[in-house]
């Protein structure tokens, strides 16, 4: 989220898409009511489902799974075909006015720079056009020059006529022009609208470029950044943030730094290739913030490797792991079921060991049967849990899901006990970047262990087992500090100070060198002071500032909020800096005064920026730096040239879709697509499998967990999976309510209990009737007895997104029958 | 009208029943047990979506060394400036995912082959694992590419680590990925 | 007076007769009901209290008191209604064993009027004839008490298991259960009045089994003459 | 903390008429927006988690709704509704519990003294210690809301969560509903509350949006704003009343019968003296002794 739950009150509009709020962040959703029943807000729901949100909306509009981006770009086309845009605001806060090269080019679906061979983009086309005068970028204040960025978005979406909207998405146009007008209606300065999102778009083959657009519209209605503005992604765990804050994903380290890569030897090398390159620019300079790189690199490499980090050997990093490749989760099934890694150079061999703290791949990766039988190719594999999943019992798996025989797998699978969360303490990330502490109310029952105690003491045997027999590379393994005050089981207030960050020499004033900031030990107050010369430690620059001199500021409890808007500054600790609104510069024009007086980010009171903790150096004036500080360009990008798919989004079929593209037909979806293509993936076709099917959650079960509580009210208030099958579908079909139905995909098929209902609506696509049905996840073959239920993602396929690699499971092909 | 005839049967059974006074005992009663009277309270925030609403834990006994915890209830807490006391129904359960009769309690091993599981102590589980770890590392350890570039990847291994493991247990958990060269591994945010 | 009253040590030879036999005399008495007959009675009676006693204090806590003497309101609750079966089954039984006495002769066929029962009650009303063993007073309470136990089964039962039951029905069924006990409870009282009190000498035909020739003659001629095969005339 | 004593203003089966109480309190109500109930269940769950009932065995049969209808283990349901007007969709959705009625049905019908009371903040509630299971009070319920349970034989129903009020909590429904559509309040409060709701969806397009507080049972502590002025689409009954064969059983006919009975009796002694016992005539010829 750019901003906070609390924020959402400020809201004049809300455009709810791509999520279902009211069902899976029901307490986050109370923002919506406050802001519908205190500011008489306007909510609008798009969605292929009448959803629990479409019950309290103000205005619902339907459309087919995976056509969201048809749907933003329509938006768009209204905005800037009407007027309808906060003109001001693109000009100083997006790269609106910023020349193109002329070598960019869109035709048939493709973007300049398209390599048939590699299924890649190559994208030195997709630049900024240099001011041959200058290094600078080329900007036309005025937005005519055809080539700006504006004038070639204006030009892209044109195609997106709400006759398109409705041939593509099915939405009547009626509705979309609805939904249009009250969403563009906040395109005024003082009016503000969020578009809030969740797991609706983030699993699309197209999933990056839906968001995308949704951003692209916001800053083009001047809405981010604005308390009651931005877009706000709903995550769907207590700690999803913090997984990713915290290195959780192959491809980052802690605080979003690069996993480095084998071609860079030497951090120089790394530094070059991950510190963005910046052009002189003419209204103002980018604070390009990630010029700071090696300070938060070099402190996290103390962390790691302590003492033996030392300037000569490059701070150890020669010891961290290089990728070459994908190493992210349909690639680790994949391999693991191919038992090696054909992507890298040469052959390399695939997992044979399998360690998941807390996670259950097969109920959540896509085509199960898939997942099942790379399990089962596994030496070892070891699952630390509460309950016992269909992960750590994958090898007694029904034999519908494809699992071999007991006794033909040869994995040694261990189940540990783990506490669960009220059994420990330490910090949880919110959607909105807090970081909370959660105190310990209770020991874990039986012999089950805290998460902490179960690794530390792996890590530690590891250790000795290197210590005391050697091996590949041991030093890599040895040098790894763990000097925890109780090694076993360390305390989680020791690790959070350690990622906070301390001084390990003084830290001097830079405006004054005579003063010392810190002396050796203390902790740091921010990542404003984290150095690249050794003398500072910090697990990651972003939650620098959690854990103080003043104590643990994950723990704070005020509930003051001076500017009434929600932010409560001494509540807990938002990262960064307790920034509660990102990219809040940008809610103030161009002299640093508010767009919306009553809705004050921040403002520059002549000295300093006051308000929420500016997102810009605090005591920079208007005109120094662009609002984006973190993007080398310094301002929001309308014009993407860094994603894999193209620099604009567009729309692109689900690689299982029900009609053929209807803007080009031959690049119908995805070019970039992720596809695998084992023997245990297959694709259907319309003709075999002619309705599209999505998943999706319920507010009354969590994920795969709720399902094992024995005697829980949870499994009495929604026992059993079921389809959500249209009225008129169930009734061509003769499948009654309550009913047992058939839902099949090229993957497999399950059965559950029909629910019939107008809620799923029907859709007139590119002129015929296409019908989706759905199914909520949840259920599985390991719960509470009467409580199993099919696995949804039997029948999903391992496609994804080019760019997060997260699997498409809103919108594939399915076929229905009566059971 | 409707009052009216209401008033009309009202006075019917005052004039038809026969009075012999009435009890006071009967004008207080006590029926109902305030079950949360005496419980210890934790502060807590919900294990379940990314709202982070907070919770109260309320156990029994007053954390004294002789005194066994467990939880009786568990309630919003009103302070939380995003959930003020409300909680969604998974939530309000979680007093259900806390003692739940299906918690694992004891380290389990299934043997390859197997169709069951075999107890194990918590030091067999954590020796075994540790020479699984170092087996495939020394056996699948690649320091350098094809192109002899420096890498220390172990290519053997896979992980993934949970979205209800705290920001310090992630952070622990990255330092052991990266002691193992692990380069397959994955959260739930990528799902 | 009958010999075997002088023999202290045997049986009364009237007791002994009125096990098996009625209608029949013994020595200076009548045999008016056979020991099954009064059974029958009794055990339609003592079911019928056991309703009231636990019946009563459910439909108004002016009887709460009577609750006492069950067990309580909620004993009350769950006996009452297997003494209200227990009631309908001896009130089968009662019907079935009284019915062939219980048809009205010509003469009595305004008993349902109340200027006849009112003229019975002045004691001016002639005995029938015809009517038999039973006058038609008694009849008439026959056949409300068969009636009765019909009405308290019918709309007892959706009391009983209220949940199973529109709560239309239920409403109807307790409006029904309650006239019916009204009216039940006012037969009763008069029958108990009439029993004793009121008419001396007909108490002991549902103890001992007995009555006196003169009650059988005063109260129920056309019986009288029946058993002793007096003529009319023979009375003095 | 000991045991909190309630005030209680009314009680069923007293003798002279309902009314116990001494003291006159504020009366308590809450208040339900169905236009921002979102049917997430926390109300449910809240219910279930805070009096521990046990789990009903529940199955899918095609709809969000957890059961068709309250149970003796389940006193707060929510309701779900498709309904179509005007080719518009509405997914209606309304909690559903006991309403705790000014002039309760339930206590007029119940036979047992003391088995549902009316504290003085005007929670009705079933003491179970005095119910006696007859299931009179479902009779006399307009809102089909008291439940026999099987186990204990006593009816079951929403408390109010009486225990927590009289510590100064709001009812556990109350406090979990994550979207504010339901409040806790005094019922003056809650009124106005509601009746400031309605306007604004009035205003907002919803033309009969009204306020369900139903004046045949003297109002409800439990005041309902419902978006359509047709409370049958939310399964409520338009225009409720405690049944009047309910009220005519006892405010008419047991006072009536009660004094038909006395009446009887008191007859039969005047009759007794006035008229006497019907004896034969002395010296009848057939008379034997009655001693025999």
């Amino acid at each position: 989220m750019t901003n906070g739950w609390v924020d959402i009150k400020n809201a004049d509009v809300i455009l709810a898409m791509g999520g279902n709020p009211a069902e899976n962040h029901p307490v986050g959703f109370k923002w919506f009511i406050e802001a519908k029943k205190v500011r008489g807000a306007k909510l609008v729901v798009v969605d292929p489902r009448f959803t629990r949100t479409a019950a309290v909306a103000d205005f619902y509009a339907p459309l087919r799974p995976g056509t969201d981006i048809a749907f933003l770009l329509g938006l768009i086309r209204y905005a800037l075909n009407n007027g309808r845009y906060q003109e001001d605001y693109v000009r100083i806060h997006t790269n609106g006015p910023f020349i193109i090269k002329n070598e960019y080019s869109f035709n048939d679906g493709l973007f300049s720079g398209w390599d048939p061979n590699t299924k890649q983009y190559v994208k030195d086309s997709w630049g900024y056009q240099a001011d041959p005068k200058s290094t600078a970028y080329g900007v036309d204040p005025t937005m005519q020059n055809p080539r700006c960025v504006l004038q070639l978005l204006k030009q892209h979406v044109d195609r997106y006529t709400p006759e398109m909207v409705e041939r593509i998405c099915g939405t009547p146009k009626d509705k979309f022009l609805k939904v249009a007008e009250i969403v563009t209606s906040t395109h005024p300065a003082n009016r503000v609208g969020t578009i809030t999102y969740a797991l609706g778009w983030t699993q699309h083959s197209t999933a990056v470029q839906i968001i995308r657009t949704a951003a692209m519209l916001q800053l083009l209605l001047g809405n981010v950044g604005m308390p009651g503005g931005g877009v706000d992604a709903f995550r769907g765990h207590s700690n999803i943030q913090g997984a990713t804050d915290t290195a959780g994903n192959t491809e980052i380290l802690p605080g979003y730094l690069k996993t480095p890569q084998g071609q860079f030897q030497t951090l120089a090398d790394y530094y070059k290739n991950a510190i963005p390159m910046t052009l002189n620019q003419q209204a103002w300079p980018s604070m390009n913030y990630w010029v700071n790189y090696p300070k938060f690199m070099v402190s996290l490499l103390k962390s790691v490797y302590g003492n033996a980090a030392t300037k000569d050997n490059d701070w150890g990093y020669g010891w961290l792991p290089k990728i070459d490749a994908n190493y992210s989760w349909m690639y680790i099934f994949d391999d693991m079921y191919r038992g090696s890694s054909m992507r890298v150079g040469g052959k390399e061999t695939g997992p044979e060991g399998f360690i998941t703290f807390g996670m259950n791949p097969v109920g959540l990766g896509p085509n199960s049967k898939k997942m099942i039988a790379a399990l089962s190719k596994l030496k070892w594999m070891v699952v630390v849990e509460n309950a016992e999943t269909e992960t750590a019992t994958f090898w007694k798996a029904p034999k519908e899901y494809g699992g071999a025989a007991s006794s033909q797998i040869q994995t040694e699978v261990f189940m540990l006990p783990a506490a669960n969360f009220a059994e420990k303490d330490g910090t949880f990330t919110n959607s909105a970047r807090w970081l909370q502490w959660k105190w310990k109310a209770l020991d874990p029952p039986g012999q089950a262990k805290m998460d902490q105690e179960i690794l530390s003491r792996l890590f530690l045997a590891v250790q000795n087992l290197y210590r005391k027999e050697g091996g590949a590379v041991p030093e890599a393994v040895l040098n790894v500090t763990w000097a925890y005050a109780n090694p076993v089981n360390p305390d989680l207030a020791e690790v959070l100070k350690e990622m906070s960050g301390k001084a390990l020499g003084d830290i001097k004033d830079p405006k004054d060198p005579t003063k010392v900031l810190k002396t050796a030990g203390q902790q740091l107050d921010g990542f404003g002071q984290l150095q690249d010369d050794g003398s500072t430690l910090c697990g990651n620059w972003l939650h620098s500032g959690v854990y103080t001199e003043a104590g643990n500021n994950a723990q704070r409890r005020s509930t003051a909020d001076p500017t009434g808007l929600g932010m409560f500054h001494n509540w807990a600790f938002s990262w960064p800096a307790n920034r509660r609104i990102m990219y809040n510069r940008a809610s103030a024009d161009a002299n640093g005064q508010p767009w919306d007086p009553t809705r004050v980010g921040i403002r520059w009171d002549g000295a300093k920026w006051v308000g929420d903790v500016p997102d810009m150096k605090p005591d920079a004036p208007p005109g120094t730096y662009g609002a984006f500080i973190m993007l080398p360009e310094g301002v929001g990008r309308l014009f993407a040239p860094a994603l894999n798919d193209g620099p604009f989004p567009e729309h692109y079929e689900a690689v299982e879709a029900p009609i053929a593209n209807p803007l080009h037909p031959k690049v119908t979806s995805n070019p970039t697509a992720l596809i695998f293509k084992s023997d245990q993936d297959s694709f259907g076709t319309v003709d075999k499998f002619p309705y599209v099917c999505t998943t999706y959650r319920l507010t009354e079960h969590f994920h795969y967990w709720t399902k094992h509580q024995a005697g829980g009210v949870l499994n009495e208030l929604m026992p059993g999976f079921f389809v959500e099958i249209p009225e008129p579908l169930a009734r061509q079909k003769g499948i009654a309510n309550g009913s047992k139905v058939k839902v099949s995909s090229a993957r497999g098929a399950i059965e559950g209990t029909a629910m019939v209902t107008n809620r799923m609506p029907t859709l007139k696509i590119d002129g015929k009737d296409i019908w989706h049905i759905g199914f909520p996840i949840h259920w599985g073959y390991a719960a509470e007895k009467g409580h199993t239920g099919p696995l949804a993602n039997f029948l999903t396929p391992s496609v994804g997104d080019p760019n997060t690699w997260t699997p498409e499971y809103k919108a594939f092909l399915v076929n229905l029958e009566k059971a | 009208m409707e009052l009216s005839r209401r008033n009309f049967l009202k006075a019917t059974t005052v004039g038809g029943a026969i009075a012999l006074g009435f009890d006071l005992s009967k004008a207080r009663a006590e029926i109902r047990e305030f079950k949360i009277s005496r419980t210890t309270e934790t502060r807590s925030i919900c294990p379940y979506c990314a709202v982070s609403c907070g919770v109260i834990i309320h156990t029994l006994g007053d954390r004294s060394k002789n005194a066994v915890a467990s939880v009786v209830h568990v309630e919003g807490d009103p302070d939380h400036p995003i959930s003020r006391g409300s909680l969604c129904p998974k939530g309000i359960t979680l007093k259900d995912d806390i003692t739940h009769k299906n918690r694992l309690t004891m380290p389990k091993v299934r043997r390859p082959g197997s169709d069951h599981w075999d107890d194990i102590t918590w030091d067999d589980a954590v020796a075994r694992i540790a020479r699984h770890i170092k087996t495939t590392r020394d056996k699948s350890f690649v320091a350098r590419n094809a192109k002899g570039q420096v890498v220390n990847r172990n290519p053997g291994m896979a992980m993934i680590g949970g979205c209800t493991d705290t920001n310090e247990f992630n952070f622990l958990q990255w330092k052991a990925i990266t002691a193992w060269g692990v380069p397959y591994r994955d959260s739930q945010a990528r799902v | 007076m009958s010999s075997a009253s002088a023999q202290p040590n045997r049986v009364d030879r009237a007791i002994v007769v009125a096990r098996d036999r009625d209608n029949v005399v013994v020595a200076g008495e009548i045999v008016r009901h056979r020991r099954a007959t009064r059974i029958i009675h009794w055990t339609v009676a003592l079911t019928f209290l056991i309703g009231l006693l636990s019946g009563m204090p459910i439909w108004t806590p002016l009887f709460g008191w009577m609750a006492y003497l069950v067990g309580g309101m909620e004993v009350a609750r769950v006996i009452h209604p297997y003494a209200g079966v227990a009631f309908v089954i001896a009130s089968a039984f009662q019907f079935f064993h009284w019915l062939g006495d219980m048809h009205f002769a010509s003469d009595e066929k305004d008993w349902w009027r109340p200027s006849r029962m009112a003229r019975y009650m002045r004691w001016e009303d002639e005995a029938s004839e015809e009517g038999g063993k039973y006058n038609g007073g008694q009849k008439l309470f026959f056949w409300a008490v068969c009636l009765g136990a019909v009405g308290f089964l019918v709309t007892g039962i959706p009391m009983w298991f209220p949940l199973r039951f529109p709560a239309l029905l239920r409403e109807i069924a307790i409006i029904l259960h309650d006239v019916t006990f009204i009216c039940f409870l006012i037969g009763v009282i008069l029958h108990i009045y009439l029993g004793t009190a009121a008419e001396p000498g007909t108490f002991r035909a549902m103890t001992r089994g007995t009555v006196t020739r003169s009650w059988a003659r005063l109260h129920h001629p056309g019986w009288f003459r029946k058993v002793t095969g007096e003529s009319r005339d023979k009375r003095t | 903390m000991t045991v909190q004593a309630l005030e209680i203003k009314r009680s069923s089966a007293a003798m002279w008429g309902t009314k116990t109480g001494l003291r006159e309190k504020p009366v308590v109500s809450k208040y339900i927006d169905t236009t921002t109930c979102i049917g997430c269940k926390a109300c449910e769950a809240a219910c279930q988690e805070w009096n521990d009932l046990k789990t009903v065995a529940t199955h899918q049969e095609g709809s969000y709704q957890t059961l068709p209808h309250l149970d003796a283990d389940f006193w707060n349901l929510i309701r779900f509704n498709e309904r179509e007007v005007d080719g518009g969709l509405m997914w209606l959705m309304r909690k559903d519990q006991c309403m705790h009625c000014a002039e309760p049905g339930c206590l007029e019908a119940c036979p047992a003294p003391g088995a549902i009371v009316q504290y003085a903040n005007g929670i009705v509630d079933v003491d179970p210690s005095k119910c006696i299971g007859c299931g009179y009070c479902s009779t006399g319920c307009p809102f089909d809301v008291p439940k026999f349970h099987k186990t204990t034989g006593k009816m079951a129903k929403c408390t109010l969560c009486v225990d927590r009020v009289e510590v100064g909590l709001e009812p556990a429904c109350i406090k979990a509903c994550p979207t504010g559509c339901l409040q806790f309040g005094s019922k003056e409060q809650m009124v106005a509350m509601g009746n400031a709701r309605v306007s604004q969806l009035k205003g907002a397009g919803f033309q009969d949006a009204m306020l369900y507080d139903p004046q045949g049972v003297g109002g409800t502590s439990v005041v309902t704003v419902l978006g359509h002025g047709h409370p049958e689409w939310y399964d409520l009954p338009r225009d409720p009343h405690v049944p009047l064969l309910v009220r005519a059983w006892k405010s008419i006919l047991r006072p009536l019968g009660v004094l038909a009975a006395f009446a009887a009796v008191i007859g039969v002694f005047g009759h007794y003296a006035t008229y006497g016992p019907k004896e034969p005539p002395e010296g009848d010829g057939v008379g034997e002794g009655r001693t025999k």
